[in-house]
């Protein structure tokens, strides 16, 4: 039995989960109907596929769920899981779970796939015949992505790095690329049974003023970890910034640079797509205005050419939201994206330079670190503040990185921190904004500028 | 010098409010000790009774908090806090929520302040006036 | 006394109309405050400006209405006409207008401004304080034009063309010319008052599958006929064309062109502004959809960098709106304007360049032609087909004009009829579509076409 | 082959139904007189006699039908147009307005077949089962 056979058993042991059947599990994913997996769709590119987020605690709410998403001409359906399970708090979420179910009232934020296991959830999944996506938000995501794929889930986001410094204060991060190695090689080896299983990392990161070279660098990373172990098909993303133009000229780098090095890193045969999320910061508390905003996101995600939108409803800013408000979003989007049409193709050079500049500037500095492993050397740029993603709660993130908004709205690095930017680049950010004179005033300014969409 | 606790309970690790609330709560003149994020209802208690603060201020973002707060009464007791004062806000439920179902459920559970989705400043000059007038 | 002057006299004495007083009215307008004019609002140019559309037939409701506009920060008020007043039907508008009052109920689809007359008209136009536009498809407004204006109605829209053309049957086009050229002279008149009177021009014309050549040539001709009055201040328009690249080259082109007919034609000091108009075909029977198409619409007048927008509501296919959904619209739009940022500049420089060849081609015609007036010459260009507007009511147009989208959803001329489209034009027009073979396939296609937004 | 009159009632310029209309009647085998927009009842009523047409069917668009529509009963009765049918459709209120309300007050005007934002194949499917049953 190989090494890697050997961990799988030993993570799928566990009191709140029954047992594990491999040889089952890889028959059902061999003659999984191609309808299930997204690499399948994302093949034909003929257009921009829409995917909202929602998990219920309860099977019968979740299964509720899908059948109202589907009465919208749905393209991906989202199975989003509650926090206890993200954080491996299988106690927590089975009591909650409970609760739940006996008093039908919500007491979890999404779906605690571990505990309603594979066996329950592969109904579900097969019933509706979707291509189905993972959301989550866990560091160690073992167990979860095993329940997942045993399911018939056959999109996973998240990875070591956007799983890790948005979503934990403390777990410790060598442990993460450990456990997402684990992750990426399940995939790739389930890869080979059918169509490639489809990686997603998660560009939003903390949605707050996280600037684009700071996401696409992260983005690379996490792909190249991905290809590493043998994945075929991997979503790099990034969420609405607040211009249209910095959308536009994050969107033509990201691609660019994305395939770029992933020729390097021996991924030229793997399929590369862009997703685009909906503007993930606070939303206005105001439902009507929400829906502009949500529909602005969608303009935007056809002008920069992505391959799948993930959306937002009206509900964001009051709670986990209605089916039916869910749904009604995902008929508004696709609305949109069937009656938008004759969309320019739009570049910047001097913005795609600089920001080109300054991602390779950083990923030089990751490649160029003395550790023996790519994870090594991203472990360490993390820990120096090379990769420094504002307002992470985690206590390895340096935090030194300070950005505010240009007048056109563009997030903008006022203190570089220990990112290596090469000092153009710096020097063109700052000249694109006033520098506030005081430490207040500052403050001040980032707090107006979390609010860009209130 | 009043000294304040604050932090976000359970598996929450939304952390932006909690930083604007360290900065305002220093404005404002607290002493503050800010566990952050992901913070169980054990280490708050244990916190408060360290540095022998008047206020544990409590925020909870992803609607879980009710799962985190329903021993804290018992708590309370055990540890004869009657004199600190408990507060939270944020986000208090999961999915839309009324203030009028959320606050008196959370009163029953020990707190003295609840604020369902409000304004950081309005409450804290809420908090404020209640520390005034305890004196 | 002029003979103007003597025209006016006749024009303003009907049995539906209280005696004008000229000298008040001019003592009126040379102390109205500037936040009336329109004009006055252009010349700062910090903002889009918003403007929603709506009239009801009582005094009491169009009040409300101004109310629950104000409420949402309108920027301009619109008073929409009846159709009645828009025929100079004003004895059914009144027959109408008391049925209205009597058993509160809409009667009429707008303001019957005749009836109501100025000086009670007036009142509600000062309480506001806010400038407000006079919206109405009336090709004899001399009486309508004369009551706005003394009402403290500083924008008028309309012209010869685009008041006639979609917006009448039979009415004969040679008195429509001489009664707007009273009404661009009137306008001329009271603009050396005080700020000047803002004229507006209503591209949207049938908003059935027009072609911007077409839309263009009809906003030059109608700005330098009142140019030629004297008029100072122009807006020129057009609506959503269905394709968002048609809408970026119909703006490039329409501001180039139109500044360069105004200073060929001795209209170096007027002042030109751009209005979009949302989508005026045909809108879907759902007002979740509505709201995504009028969003889009706001983005989309954004990008082209439009001086004022003329928004729709949600309620569009039903009826006229409520005025709680009419202000609705007004706040989405002023929401999107506000946290949309960072928006690129975009060209495309040979559809451009496809567009002006053709503009300038039936300019050069019209102005050939060997009339001795403008106004003549362009009366006779319409009467021969050299300006011809799909889906016109009006007998004398020529209705030869076939278009259809292409798959950008770009409207394309595939008959072009007397139109005198270079051959390199007419070229790639049809070079873009694929022909349905049989007439009954094009009558399809264009039927598919009309409800792109359905 | 059955003659039908038809055309936009009132002082309503809205054209586009009305092309479509007049293509759908002919591809369904009428013979089409049609008086396009701005067309009072007096005027369609003439046309009625004058073509000894079938049927009338009128469209309205901009909500100003009912103004113009009142004094059909009289008409028709002057007339004496019994065997004419009478059909209207389009937007038949200003404002939103149920059908519920509609049809029985255009019912009373003296229509026979009433169509308040019905799409116009649908109603002309009505239309041709209403006239296979009179025979
Ligand atoms: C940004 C964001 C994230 C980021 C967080 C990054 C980070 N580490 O901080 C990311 C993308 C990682 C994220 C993840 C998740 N999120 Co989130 N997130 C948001 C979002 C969009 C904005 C939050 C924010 O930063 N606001 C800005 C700050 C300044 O405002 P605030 O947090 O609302 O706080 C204000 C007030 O609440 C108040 N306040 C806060 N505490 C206190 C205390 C007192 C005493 C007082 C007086 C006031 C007060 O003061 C603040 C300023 O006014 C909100 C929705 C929204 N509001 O628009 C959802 C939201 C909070 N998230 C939610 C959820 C569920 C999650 C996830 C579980 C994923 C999921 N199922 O959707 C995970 C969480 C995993 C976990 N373990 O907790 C839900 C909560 C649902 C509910 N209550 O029903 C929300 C409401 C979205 C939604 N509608 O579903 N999220
Ligand atoms: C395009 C348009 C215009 C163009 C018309 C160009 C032209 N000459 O045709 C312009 C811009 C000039 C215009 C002007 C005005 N318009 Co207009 N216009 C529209 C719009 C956007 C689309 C109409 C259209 O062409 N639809 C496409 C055709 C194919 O569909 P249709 O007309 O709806 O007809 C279908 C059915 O009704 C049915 N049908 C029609 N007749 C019949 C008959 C029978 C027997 C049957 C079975 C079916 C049937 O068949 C058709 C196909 O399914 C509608 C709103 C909408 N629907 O989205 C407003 C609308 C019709 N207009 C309206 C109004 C009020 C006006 C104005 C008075 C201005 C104003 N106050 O807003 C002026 C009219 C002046 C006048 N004298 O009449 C209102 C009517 C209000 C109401 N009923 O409460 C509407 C509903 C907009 C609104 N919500 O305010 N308009």
């Amino acid at each position: 039995m190989s090494l890697l056979q050997k961990e799988r058993d030993i993570i799928t042991r566990n009191e709140y989960v029954d047992a594990f059947d491999f040889d089952e599990i890889e028959a059902f994913i061999k003659n999984a109907p191609k309808e299930l997996f997204i690499s399948h769709h994302f093949k034909k590119r003929d257009r921009l596929l829409v995917q909202p987020r929602g998990g219920f605690p309860t099977y019968k709410k979740m299964f509720e769920l899908y059948e109202t998403f589907m009465s919208a001409d749905i393209d991906v359906l989202p199975l989003t899981i509650d926090s206890n399970t993200r954080l491996n708090d299988y106690a927590m979420a089975k009591k909650m779970l409970t609760l739940s179910e006996e008093n039908e009232m919500d007491m979890l934020n999404g779906y605690p796939l571990v505990n309603h296991g594979y066996r329950t959830t592969r109904k579900m999944v097969t019933h509706f015949n979707k291509p189905v996506s993972l959301r989550h938000g866990t560091p160690d995501a073992r167990l979860l992505v095993e329940t997942a794929l045993a399911s018939g889930i056959f999109e996973i986001e998240g990875g070591p790095i956007t799983y890790m410094l948005p979503y934990s204060k403390n777990f410790p991060l060598d442990k993460a690329f450990l456990y997402w190695k684990y992750v990426d090689k399940v995939c790739a080896k389930y890869s080979t049974l059918n169509e490639p299983i489809n990686r997603e990392s998660f560009g939003p990161l903390t949605a707050t003023l996280v600037p684009p070279c700071i996401v696409i660098v992260i983005q690379i990373l996490e792909m190249l970890l991905s290809i590493e172990e043998g994945v075929k098909s991997f979503s790099v993303s990034f969420s609405q910034n607040g211009s249209m133009m910095q959308d536009i000229v994050t969107s033509n780098v990201l691609k660019k640079l994305s395939r770029y090095y992933a020729d390097q890193f021996g991924g030229e045969d793997a399929i590369l797509n862009l997703v685009y999320h909906q503007w993930m910061g606070a939303f206005p508390r105001n439902k009507e205005l929400s829906d502009s905003l949500i529909n602005t996101n969608t303009v935007i995600a056809a002008m920069v050419r992505a391959d799948k939108i993930i959306i937002k409803t009206r509900d964001e800013a009051f709670g986990i939201p209605t089916m039916q408000c869910n749904a009604q979003s995902v008929a508004n989007t696709k609305y949109t994206l069937r009656t938008l049409k004759g969309l320019p193709l739009i570049h910047d050079e001097e913005e795609e330079a600089n920001l080109e500049a300054e991602v390779k500037a950083i990923m030089d500095a990751v490649l160029n670190d003395s550790a023996d492993t790519l994870w090594r050397k991203v472990f360490n740029s993390i820990k120096s503040g090379v990769i420094d993603v504002p307002f992470s709660p985690h206590i390895i993130n340096k935090n030194e990185v300070i950005t505010i908004r240009d007048e056109n709205g563009n997030i903008r690095i006022i203190e570089k921190g220990q990112l290596p930017l090469p000092d153009k680049c710096f020097a063109y950010e700052k000249s694109k904004v006033n520098l506030p004179a005081s430490k207040t005033e500052v403050i001040n300014k980032m707090i107006h500028d979390i609010g860009a969409m209130l | 010098m009043k000294k304040v606790v604050t932090g976000v309970v359970g598996n929450d690790i939304h952390v932006v409010a909690n930083r604007l609330i360290d900065i305002s709560l220093q404005a404002r003149g607290f002493e503050v000790f800010n566990l952050g994020v992901n913070t169980s209802l054990e280490e708050f208690i244990d916190a408060v009774v360290e540095t022998d603060a008047d206020i544990l201020l409590i925020s909870s973002l992803n609607g879980e908090a009710e799962g985190w707060c329903r021993d804290l009464q018992f708590l309370r007791s055990e540890y004869d806090l009657k004199d600190v004062v408990f507060v939270i806000g944020g986000n208090l439920a999961v999915g839309e929520a009324k203030e009028s179902d959320i606050i008196p459920k959370y009163k029953s559970y020990g707190f003295d302040l609840v604020f369902h989705q409000v304004d950081l400043n309005t409450g804290l000059d809420v908090l404020e006036k209640y520390m005034s007038e305890l004196k």
